[in-house]
């Protein structure tokens, strides 16, 4: 059957029989890395099109239609007009600084990608300590807004850099901990071993309501550590015009742009990953034959299909909420998200010991 | 335990009222017949602006090429920003008298704000306002019009 | 309370004010130096309470300037109109910021529309002309901007 | 001659504390709605002082208007708060038509509240998008325009045009109803009724938007009464200061409305009392829709209008508050001084005091709810 991974094999196996196992490694790696930046610009142009789409269509509009069929080539037009649009860099910038801030962005979105399983026995790198290094690396997310924040010499700039920092600080608290219920339930930091562990059944179906409170919790405070509203204090155009990303213009800006999609791509998927079985087909019980339709079903489907529903839900919240205020925000995250998800590590530890999942 | 029910309840209520909102954008989402767009430069046939709508002063003709305008210029009086003039000239009759009547009416569509107060003051009903409302150009000069249509004349009957 | 009985009271609370006919309001011209004082009763005194200073404006006589109060009391619903002369050349009143927060804003405008100083305000400065604006009041009579103002 | 900002500040010498900043919020904003300048003076997050600089679209128009005649400065008008252009225009004619001594038709003065209260509805709509907008949300502007839309066609079709429409003329109404007008206006108020709980699911209800602006912007009623707050501002705040109620004019004496009052005085009732007002908006209009008297929409008038000498003050409600016309005349055909005591000017003085001391996204809140309108302010 046609897969990700039989293609992934048949590659390796070809240039296995006429190089090296160095070179074998390095090519691989080139082509991985093509491909993780082939992903990206998809992503972009994918994400923002949906994005337009969604939110014209609960807005009653029509949305993006001139470009294309039915407006889907909107994106790249978007695209082309940043790529030749001018690159402003402000004098009294730190010029060093505010240039390579959306680097730093892009790049920590692209270590992201390594350890997400995107189809069956499809994987950059299956390492040990998965589920840690994704909320370690995306903490650096927050070293490139305070970078542009503080480089662009812009007070507006400045306070949403401050603001991004108070936020994403904070909301990884939770973000961890509803990881961690999960992590706590399986037994292992190992992304393939999450996913195989759903095989009978996706946690949030199997960990009862703890892994359901755990779910929202992962949804909410990972849509504020992506900078997305109601969470999008940063960037909050009403009161700081956009942010820490001001004075970006250009391919700069649409850096920033995407890195903040692909973000949102990332945790969606950590969130399929943990939560919804990753890669897993839907399965109920012992309905053989409901079971067997959905096995042929490919899992990278399966994976994209979950994660793009994800999506859906936190642009669904974008485009119905209003923004909170900072100190709403922080109390959102102190007050009742934190203690909560601390209750519910509590609650899934006692479960996880005592075996009352299914 | 009263503060903890109590701070269930204000959990639940606000995520209830959350859901409502989600509900409605749902709502909209999954209903496109209530998509409110028109798509203007596509719709120009089937877009009909109704008959007061108030686009520009125009100067209508008969068949002969003759309009109503006597040159009273009672519109120029009553413009309140100066965009009609009336130059005027004299037509000498074959009985030897002199009959004023215009010779251009100059609008100055930059200036004019469709008060309707020019059409209002008319008192042979000479100008009226036309529905037509794309007026960008690319030259300014373009907007200055003469209202009359050359070597059009007074109609009969109208004084 | 009938607009009589009105007039009545403020002239015997304000024995300086003198009633101006016409106009749909009980109308006093005062004398400027008085009108602090003035204010303050009006204000203050409780079967009064002129609490709400509705409209502040100036007109240019060419003679003189005449400063416009119109004063509303939100219990009673009653309006008069305080008018108050003064000299073209050094018009000087002073403020009743202090008394009515609106006048702040009012007196302000009026300051750089018709160039009236007004004595202890707060915080007299241009607040619609731009910073550095030199030459005369825009709304006083004789003002001309060649630049700007297309006569028809 | 005069004293400029930089001056000012170095004269009485407020140097900023340590760790305050300065952050110009307009003139061009996004939250502004306009050409608003805000100048704030920040600590962290906290709001020490705002102090608004105007004028960048200050037109003079009361100077405009001294040079036009009494027919045609009504049009002017429909450039300062060009949400309720009609209600300014109205303000207008029941000044000139007062010192004119001229009684206009029934019909007309039913025709004028019509459409007065659309356009108040009109303009809370748009206040209602815009302020979800200020506060983060973008749906419900689009909800709000729905609406809005459906009004501007009313209005395109028996006025002439949907913004500006300058169609109160001294004596009466320029044209008369379209046919149409009393099927589109039920139209209207049928469409409103059904969408009218998307306001309540989208705004009203949600908990976010409640602690956005409940206790923010606090308000006292003898500090809106002494700030010469007016309308929807100053009646959030408990003081009743409908002009419809207190000095009715047109019809409005005969016709069953409430004044809506809130007490809290925060941003929230002043939400509510713009809710509130367009239901009784659209009360005013059910009664009114089929009881329009048939007669003469104008009354005759002379060709040149010449106003005795003297003075004359009208107000009329805007949906911002208090409109008040102050015509000064000579005797002439124009006016010798005219004065526009317009709302926005007095509502927007209030904002440094309510805003001190609070974030900047209530900053945007208080702005939101105030509902200011910046040719309005500047004239």
């Amino acid at each position: 059957m046609w897969s990700f991974s039989n293609i992934a094999d048949s590659i390796h196996n070809g240039l296995s029989q006429t190089f090296n196992p160095t070179v074998t490694v390095i090519l691989e790696m080139v082509i991985a890395g093509l491909a993780v930046i082939g992903l990206f610009a998809m992503l972009g142009l994918v994400l923002v099109i949906m994005e337009r789409k969604v939110s014209a269509w609960m807005q009653i509009r029509l949305g993006p239609n001139r470009v294309g069929p039915k407006g889907m080539l909107q994106s790249f037009a978007d695209t082309l007009k940043l790529l030749v649009k001018e690159g402003l860099t402000p004098n009294g910038a730190d010029k060093f600084l505010f240039n390579l801030a959306p680097f730093i962005a892009m790049i920590v979105a692209m270590l992201l990608m390594a350890p997400i399983a995107f189809a069956k026995d499809f994987q950059l790198w299956d390492l040990n300590i998965g589920v840690l290094y994704v909320s370690a690396i995306s903490s650096i997310m927050v070293i490139s807004i305070l970078m542009a924040g503080w480089a662009s010499n812009n007070k507006y700039s400045l306070m949403g850099a401050m603001r991004s920092g108070a936020q994403i600080v904070s909301y990884e608290l939770s973000a961890g901990l509803s990881i961690l219920s999960i992590v706590i339930l399986t037994g292992s930091l190992k992304v393939s071993t999450i996913i195989q562990s759903q095989a009978d059944g996706w946690w949030i179906f199997k960990g009862h309501i703890p892994a359901i409170i755990a779910f929202i919790i992962f949804i909410i405070a990972v849509t504020a550590e992506t900078n997305r509203a109601p969470f999008d204090l940063a960037e909050a155009e009403s009161e700081l015009t956009a942010g820490f990303h001001t004075e970006y213009s250009g391919m700069k800006f649409a850096l920033f742009f995407l890195a903040e999609y692909v973000n949102v791509f990332i945790v969606c998927a950590i969130g399929t990953i943990l939560f919804l079985g990753g890669w897993m087909p839907f399965h109920i019980g012992h309905w053989e034959g409901f079971n067997h339709v959905m096995d042929y079903i490919p899992s990278s489907i399966w994976f994209f299909g979950k994660t793009f529903f994800l999506i859906f839900i936190i642009m669904w919240f974008r485009w119905t909420f209003p923004r909170l205020r900072i100190d709403q925000l922080l109390n959102l995250e102190w007050k009742y998200l934190l203690p909560i998800s601390m209750i519910n590590v509590l609650v899934i530890t006692a479960m996880a010991i005592l075996k009352w999942h299914f | 335990m009263k503060f903890i029910t109590k701070y269930i309840k204000e959990v639940w209520l606000a995520i209830k009222s959350l859901f409502v909102g989600m509900r409605r954008t749902g709502y909209y989402f999954t209903h496109h017949k209530e998509i409110i767009t028109q798509e203007y430069p596509d719709n120009k046939d089937s877009l009909i602006l109704p008959k007061r709508f108030k686009g520009e002063v125009v100067m209508p003709h008969n068949e002969n090429n003759e309009h109503r305008c006597t040159g009273c210029q009672a519109c120029e009086i009553a413009c309140p920003n100066g965009s009609l003039k009336v130059v005027t000239e004299f037509n000498l009759l074959e009985n030897g008298r002199k009959k004023k009547a215009i010779d251009k009416l100059v609008y100055h569509l930059e200036l004019c704000t469709m008060c309707n107060l020019c059409v209002e003051a008319c008192p042979s009903d000479a100008i009226i306002m036309d529905q037509t409302f794309e007026h960008s150009v690319f030259d300014r000069n373009e907007l200055i019009k003469v209202l009359n249509k050359p070597g059009s004349k007074i109609m009969d009957g109208v004084e | 309370m009938t607009q009589e009985e009105l007039k009545i009271k403020i002239t015997e609370i304000l024995p300086e004010a003198t009633i101006e006919e016409g106009g749909d309001w009980p109308s006093f011209d005062l004398p400027a130096e008085k009108w602090l004082t003035a204010a303050e009763t009006l204000r203050q005194q409780a079967s009064l309470q002129m609490d709400f200073l509705f409209c502040l404006t100036c007109i240019d006589w060419k003679t003189h300037l005449t400063m416009v109060y119109h004063l509303r009391s939100t219990t009673s619903q009653q309006n008069i109109v305080i008018k108050i002369k003064l000299d073209t050349a050094k018009p000087e009143i002073e403020s009743v910021a202090h008394i009515w927060r609106t006048a702040e804003f009012h007196e302000r405008e009026v300051y750089e529309m018709f160039g009236v100083n007004f004595l202890h305000h707060p915080d007299l400065r241009l607040l619609i002309l731009p910073d550095g604006w030199e030459g005369k009041n825009p709304l006083r009579k004789d003002f001309e901007d060649p630049v700007n103002m297309i006569k028809l | 001659m005069y004293r400029t900002t930089e001056i000012v500040n170095q004269e009485e010498g407020q140097p900023l504390e340590d760790g305050d900043m300065i952050i110009n919020v307009g003139p061009q904003h996004p939250a502004t709605h306009g050409v608003l300048h805000l100048v704030i003076t920040l600590n962290g997050e906290t709001i020490k002082k705002v102090e608004p600089h105007l004028g960048y679209i200050h037109r003079s128009i009361e100077k405009m208007c001294e040079s036009l005649s009494y027919r045609q400065f009504i049009y002017v008008t429909s450039r300062m708060d060009y949400l309720s252009a009609h209600i300014n225009n109205h303000a207008c004619a029941l000044c000139v038509e007062k010192g004119l001594e001229v009684e206009i038709p029934p019909r007309a003065q039913v025709i004028r509240v019509l459409m007065d209260e659309l356009t108040r509805i009109a303009s809370h709509e748009l206040w209602w998008g815009a302020m979800a907008m200020d506060l983060g949300a973008f749906t419900p502007f689009f909800y709000a325009f729905r609406e809005r839309e459906s009004i501007n066609d009313i209005m395109e079709e028996t006025c002439g045009a949907r913004l500006t429409m300058n169609y109160n003329v001294p004596g009466g109404v320029m044209h008369d109803l379209h046919p149409n007008f009393q099927k589109r206006v039920k139209d209207f108020i049928q469409l409103y009724k059904k969408k009218i709980h998307e306001y309540d699911e989208m705004v009203t209800g949600n908990i976010i938007f409640q602690n956005r602006m409940k206790n923010v912007g606090v308000l006292s009623a003898a500090d809106a009464i002494s700030y010469g707050c007016t309308g929807p501002t100053a009646r959030g705040s408990g003081v009743s200061c409908d002009v419809r109620k207190h000095f009715p004019y047109e019809i409005y004496n005969q016709i069953s409305f409430d004044e809506v009052l809130e007490t809290q005085g925060d941003s929230y009732a002043r939400y509510l009392v713009r809710i509130k007002e367009m239901q009784q908006s659209i009360r005013i209009i059910e009664q009114l829709i089929d009881n329009i008297p048939e007669g003469d929409f104008l009354t005759k008038t002379k060709a040149v209008l010449k106003l005795p000498k003297g003075e004359f003050y009208s107000q009329v409600e805007t949906a911002r508050g208090e409109l008040g016309v102050y015509i000064v005349s000579e005797g002439g055909s124009t006016p010798y001084r005219i004065k526009f005591r317009s709302p926005g000017f007095s509502n927007l003085s209030v904002l440094d005091h309510i805003a001190r001391g609070s974030k900047i996204g209530d900053l945007v809140a208080m702005m939101g709810t105030l509902d200011l309108v910046i040719p309005d302010i500047d004239r």
